[in-house]
């Protein structure tokens, strides 16, 4: 393994990014992950790539459009209102069937609101932020390393599968550093030639055409209900996640990105308090990996999610757990963070006086 | 000499080209029907057709070819 | 080495980002698991400034701290803001030049060095924060010199390698005191 | 005398503009470019949103559809991936002049090096005649049913004039297709528009100011009359920008 | 009962608007609902009322914003994809606590996708297109008589609650005739004098300030906890749903908006073939109606969501349900409209050899 | 000699804005105006997204905060709702002229009667120093780690020059707060825009070339300097357009 | 009355959604339950257009009409599409100068009416629609002319009442034949 | 006659009331930390004071004033 260095989350994305062949970055600045950018700006001119900062994040995304459909690995960045702007040319992206990678590093909402860390924006990345029926990958990383490992595969598995993959970190995740190795890149999936990229048919080949519309109804159906056996493919082999603890758990957290790790440590010390207690990390936030709260949830006393945010992955917790369980919820939002502290409060407050 | 041919099912009806043609042997032919509903244009007298190519230039649909 | 838990605060502009980095850099080169993660806030002057340093054998699972076991306070708010949540039996540092009260918990270590006012009397009144970092490391003994030395040619940018004797220096005067 | 044909750049797919619509005149008007400049395998257009939507059916070459006035976002990703394309949009003026502002001054700003032909017809045609940005002083439309109003609806934008003041522009040229001297005149921008990318000089710009007798509420041959009573005099033809000094 | 006109979905819209004290319409065109705009064009000048078309979705909803503020009734009107560019300004809205009605009268999507009708915009309606913890009350009125009803009530929730309320309606809804009573317009809600509102001090008040941006994680998180209070109150007190032959049935289908009168079509068909199914209507999308569907949730065999999309709403009729019976699924999407015969083979299919 | 004091509508809290920083002259211009044109009680401002996000706190009078560029907008609604309230933006060149190009152009199109201060201090300040649509040719900043290189990353956009071409604009005037004379000249201007507001000649926009030392790395008076032999020479200093004629 | 499903169909330009509105007011002025759904799309000539009216004496539940009563086709392609789906003992009237072939299935009645012929000898080119629309009351009689008459007068534009007269020589007209 | 009166702790050092004097006596005192840790600015010689106000009008933070 290669020499670790210490790295911050936001400029360790951006290499990973460069490392996995990506060579257009398309963005406009906002905090907290204005060091993705200015990484870019730093390295791009001197491998040949491309940095461009865009007029604003509707130019940006429009930009990805342009050049992942001219078949570039290219990635844009940007934090929550970013994002948002983002919502339609997301959905013609996932419309077109084109790959790239997004990144959200949330921050508080909603508006302005603050520029700490949040998960506030699951609902969106998840469900769908813009119109119509579609999906991205989201890849939440709870490390620096992860966060390296996972933007290496979404370009992986954007280009695979023709769509376009969300990281979804948190301020606290871009902000901070820690050792990271960042190996050598391999494509963790066997990929196809871009026949179908708007490169200039060279009068080699029919002509190209990336395209959202169907103005038949018939058509455009026919395209959605293809996608989503695709997306059904993606559920069945592509759902992830981590299990901490679970084995012997009486109640099992459900977290993900760092708030997970600030879990952990609760957990480490409800164990130390004899609280058996365990997590589940969602990796994939989309697709959500049910299966092992389907395993647990007639084992357990009762699940409990904790997020950054008013309570949004709970949703697809309950779907997964489907009434087997209780599914409790701590969590707080506008940038604060739970402390483990306060989770083990909670802990010991849903176990009440039966230890 | 070069003519103008016009494509009778491609014609919109338009009349652009009735107004450009400097020989004025352009017209709609209001009788006739396309598959599409319009009445297509056409040459009423193609000999005086000096192939200027003026009403291909302004036809939209490329309705019109100009050839030997 | 047992883990280390080091919140470092003070105004933005004292060097309290780079004395963390400098923490953290000390882990990178001695194996140790860590991580460093800092305030961060609209770009403005005067505001505070913290940093999470965490120092450990085992992985790190929060990198947030909420109990430290180490303060290392260069401001008035920094300290009144961190004091109270440092672990009992835990150590507290700041600099007495800018910090008028002191600290007044009994139940941790409380050391106070006058470091912008030795730094301003050694003519580098910008490392007040390498004082006091290499009184810290004397008082608890958490890193040895050496490793101090290896780590400062990490966080000495390249282009100024002029700086790492300055910064030595100040660390140095800082372990005399 | 004279020998035509439809271009080989023109698709054989039926155009599904109204009668008379000027934007078929435009299209075969690029597509004999792409013909003459030999770049049909290099070439890659971006469509806009509005009746130019299908252009993408149209022109024979690669072709990406843009989301309403991302076009020349869309073509400066393409374009930086791809530097030795030619690469152009086709817009409309709701696309180009309204929500697509901030990426056509941007683009030009850049001089990014791309062509972009704007189709001004003072109006949004596909959603059924709206007021556009261009529309004139006291034009109705379905948005300005007692008449654009200046002073509470805006004055009309003049998009050449307005891009010329910017350094990235190499070409800003505003025509019109409503005569034969006019088609020839665009001809000769729209080449020329091509052929500045490929002398790398940056952002080129052709205006035509077109017709919508659909919503105009006007016959095809009316409608081109009352382009050149109406549209002409306010929108004056001509270069308004060209960074070489030649024409 | 004042005469009934016959009128478009969209027109019916814009004059109940105006009939609810709406003097401000800022909108950008989009088809299926560019009649709004049209009528409004030509009725807001004769009462002194402002018409204004916006550059941009994006502009129009940042219009509505600053109208809000400044204490008016405002009413913006969009598409999927326009809905998309309004979310970044939707969640500063939210953020910002102002009342406004905001439609969507959706259309098939991702990405330009198409015109017909479509129900694929529920995820971003309900769950948050925009970024951070928000919500908006979601009204989805099935016929033109209730897009009357709905709207005038719209406003007096958006005022009452000092949020954003959304109109949901499909090309089919907006583009249809019915005949339609307006009666005339009274207050739903007891409703409070904007006092907050951007007025103009005149010296007489304190100023006011309008904003969503709270550098102050905690300030922020006081914020957005109060507004989940609120939230709570509508979802106790505004949830909304109709029940249709529901106490005897052996399915009942969940359906909103026009697909869900397509629905009492196959219904009827069911009956008479001896079916017994029913029909829970939600009205307010969000809150969602939980409590009719915990109420036969143990009576019936099974659940059927009908929708106009890949399913979505059924996310949330799982969660009411939750696991107590199955939910099956009937779509189309793409702008295809379920017929009463599908839906009725779908039920025959449920019912098994069973009958 | 003279009296000075704080302005009435400068509320008594403390600017954020770091030392040096042309924001904090500005605001006290705008107050200063306010007071003077006795319009306290009728004003209402838009703040923007960057350093002078906190606008609000510091007029005295009814303020909203707009989505970042979207001030034009929102300042829009805020004026068709109440027309009598005399309404203006505080904006940065980031928010403006990048994100918030289309709002900007269009309610200067529109000739929308509000007041439009632009502060352009050639870069983003409050991210922490990205490239800005006004960063000069060359300038280093976050994102033009090399310096500004126009060939990829465009030109600088001049935005008085663009915006003078639009009929709705009554006044367009570049100002700078580098020395007295030219803080006196601005105050002028400023005053000259909202009076128009008061007197419904439509956009007025009074751009001021300001410093930002934290981002530039300079401390304020070598800022200051670098604004006088940089900016001024690149952005010069006058009135572009004034409908009235007169200055 | 029973419940009526009638979709009307042609090409843009010939009135299509009119006729069907002129029914739709049928329903409005006998006090009916009705919905008028028209096809929608981008604005360009030569393309189909229909649109779905339901005239019933109950509630009307779905507005989309699967399996009309009554078909009114005003070209070639309408009738093709939507000859199939005509319910059994239903009724198809089609403008036979604009449609060659004719109604193929024995299990409705169809009536084949040469409108647009007609309509060009009364000098009326552009109310085919209406003369298909006389022919097609007759025939199934599910309003009377009187209503019709009602109905007319809400259809045509206020502005221009001459129009009146012209449409309900039209519809009489096509009554006789 | 008008004199200049700094407020010190407003101040935030930035120096540019030194710059416009044209009488030169505005100065940084250097010796001096305000509470939010700037040297502020001081009139050096306050007799010489013309009440001009240009350091107040240059002054971003208002930290200056001129009275009698
Ligand atoms: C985001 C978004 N907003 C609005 C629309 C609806 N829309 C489609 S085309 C169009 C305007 C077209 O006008 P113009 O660009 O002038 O082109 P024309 O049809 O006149 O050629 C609009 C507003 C859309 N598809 N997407
Ligand atoms: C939609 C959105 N994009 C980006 C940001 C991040 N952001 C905040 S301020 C700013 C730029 C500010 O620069 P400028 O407008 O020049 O103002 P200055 O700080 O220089 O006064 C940006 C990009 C945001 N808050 N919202
Ligand atoms: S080629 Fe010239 S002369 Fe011949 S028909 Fe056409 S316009 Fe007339
Ligand atoms: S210009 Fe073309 S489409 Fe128009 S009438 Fe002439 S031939 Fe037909
Ligand atoms: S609506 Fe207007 S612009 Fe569109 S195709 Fe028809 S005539 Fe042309
Ligand atoms: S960062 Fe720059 S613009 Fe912002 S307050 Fe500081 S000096 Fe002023
Ligand atoms: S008022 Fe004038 S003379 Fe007095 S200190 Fe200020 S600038 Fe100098
Ligand atoms: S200008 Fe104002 S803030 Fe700056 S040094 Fe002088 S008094 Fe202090
Ligand atoms: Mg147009
Ligand atoms: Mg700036």
């Amino acid at each position: 393994m290669e020499e670790k260095v210490l790295m911050k989350g936001n400029e360790a994305l951006a290499r990973a990014a460069i490392e996995a062949g990506c060579r257009f970055f398309f963005g406009y600045p906002i905090t907290p992950q204005t060091e993705v950018a200015a990484y870019m700006a730093k390295q791009m001119p001197k491998i040949g790539g491309t940095f461009l900062q865009a007029e604003s994040e509707v130019a940006a995304i429009n930009m990805v459009y342009g050049a992942a459909g001219a078949g570039a690995r290219v990635l844009t960045s940007s934090s929550s209102p970013g994002v948002s702007l983002k919502s339609e040319g997301i959905s013609y992206i996932a419309g077109s069937d084109l790959p790239c990678v997004i990144c959200n590093i949330v921050r508080g909402g909603p508006g302005l609101g603050g520029i700490q860390p949040a998960q506030s924006d699951y609902f969106q990345a998840t469900k769908g932020g813009g119109h119509g029926d579609y999906h991205m990958i989201v890849l939440a990383p709870c490390s620096v390393q992860e966060m390296v490992n996972l933007v290496k595969e979404a370009f992986d598995l954007a280009d695979y599968y023709r769509m376009p993959v969300m990281i979804m970190g948190d301020g606290m995740l871009g902000q901070m550093m820690e050792p990271v190795s960042f190996g050598s890149y391999k494509s963790s999936k066997e990929l196809a030639e871009k026949t179908w990229a708007t490169t200039g048919t060279k009068l080699e080949r029919k002509r190209n055409i990336i395209n959202s519309l169907y103005i038949t109804p018939e058509e455009l159906e026919k395209l959605v209900v293809e996608r989503y056996k695709k997306y059904d493919t993606i559920i069945e082999s592509e759902a992830r996640s981590e299990e901490y603890m679970c084995e012997d758990a009486d109640i099992i957290i459900a977290a993900y990105g760092t708030i997970a790790r600030v879990s952990k440590t609760a957990i480490k010390r409800a164990r130390d308090k004899g609280l058996k207690v365990g997590l589940i990390r969602p990796i994939t936030l989309w697709p959500f990996d049910k299966k092992p709260f389907e395993k647990y949830s007639e084992k357990v006393k009762s699940f409990l999610t904790v997020e950054m945010s008013m309570g949004q992955m709970i949703e697809d917790v309950k779907l997964a757990v489907s009434g087997k369980a209780p599914v409790e919820f701590y969590g707080r939002t506008g940038g604060m963070i739970p402390t483990p502290e306060e989770i083990l409060e909670k802990l010991e407050n849903m176990m009440g006086g039966e230890r | 000499m070069s003519k103008a041919y016009f494509n009778e099912e491609v014609c919109k009806g338009c009349g652009l080209c009735e107004t450009v043609c400097p020989k004025k042997i352009v017209a709609i032919n209001k009788e006739k029907l396309n598959k599409k509903g319009f009445n297509p244009a056409g040459v009423t007298d193609i000999d005086k057709c000096i192939g200027c190519a003026f009403c291909a230039m302004i036809c939209p649909d490329c309705a019109i070819e100009v050839k030997e | 080495m047992a883990t280390h838990e080091i919140i470092l605060a003070g105004f933005g502009g004292q060097g309290i980002l780079f004395a963390g980095k400098l923490l953290a850099y000390c882990g990178m080169v001695s194996d140790k698991e860590l991580s460093w993660l800092p305030s961060y806030g609209p770009e403005m002057r005067g505001g505070t400034c913290n940093c999470h340093v965490i120092l450990s054998d085992e992985p790190v699972s929060s990198p947030l701290i909420t109990k430290p076991t180490i303060l290392f306070a260069m401001n008035q708010p920094s300290l009144e803001k961190f004091e109270g949540k440092v672990a009992p039996g835990g150590f507290i540092i700041y600099d007495s030049s800018l910090i008028a009260s002191g600290v007044t918990r009994t139940d941790v270590t409380g050391v106070a060095l006058p470091a912008t006012q030795l730094a301003h009397e050694m003519n580098e009144s910008k490392l007040a924060n390498m004082i006091l970092m290499g009184s810290l490391i004397k008082h608890t003994g958490i890193i040895d010199i050496e490793t101090v030395k290896k780590a400062l040619t990490k966080v000495v940018p390249a282009k100024k390698p002029e700086l790492y004797d300055v910064n030595l220096n100040c660390i140095l005067k800082g372990m005399e005191n | 005398m004279a020998t035509f044909k439809r271009p080989h750049s023109l698709t054989d797919i039926t155009l599904h503009y109204c009668p008379g619509c000027n934007h078929g005149i435009v299209h075969r008007l690029v597509a004999e470019t792409i013909d003459e400049l030999g770049i049909e395998g290099t070439t890659v257009g971006v469509a806009p949103v509005g009746c130019a939507v299908f252009a993408y059916n149209y022109f024979e070459c690669d072709m990406q559809e843009a989301a309403h006035g991302r076009a020349p976002a869309v073509a400066t990703g393409i374009k930086r991936v791809n530097p030795d394309n030619v690469v152009f949009t086709y817009q409309g003026d709701g696309d180009l002049a309204a929500i697509g502002t901030a990426e056509t001054v941007h683009a030009a700003a850049r001089g990014e090096n791309i062509t972009v032909i704007f189709i001004n017809n003072a109006i949004y045609g596909m959603t059924g005649g709206q007021m556009a940005p261009t529309t004139l002083p006291g034009q109705v439309t379905q948005t300005s049913p007692y008449g654009r109003d200046v002073q509470t609806q805006g004055y009309p934008l003049k998009i050449c004039e307005m891009l010329s003041t910017l350094d990235g522009v190499a070409l800003a040229e505003r025509c019109a297709v409503n005569n034969i001297k006019n088609i020839t005149e665009t001809k000769k921008a729209i080449k020329k528009a091509f052929q500045n990318q490929i002398d790398k000089k940056g952002f080129s710009i052709i205006e035509v100011l077109s017709t919508c007798p659909t919503n105009w509420g006007l016959s095809p041959v009316e409608a081109l009359k009352w382009l050149e009573e109406n549209m002409i005099p306010y929108y004056p033809l001509g270069v308004y920008k060209d960074k070489d000094g030649d024409k």
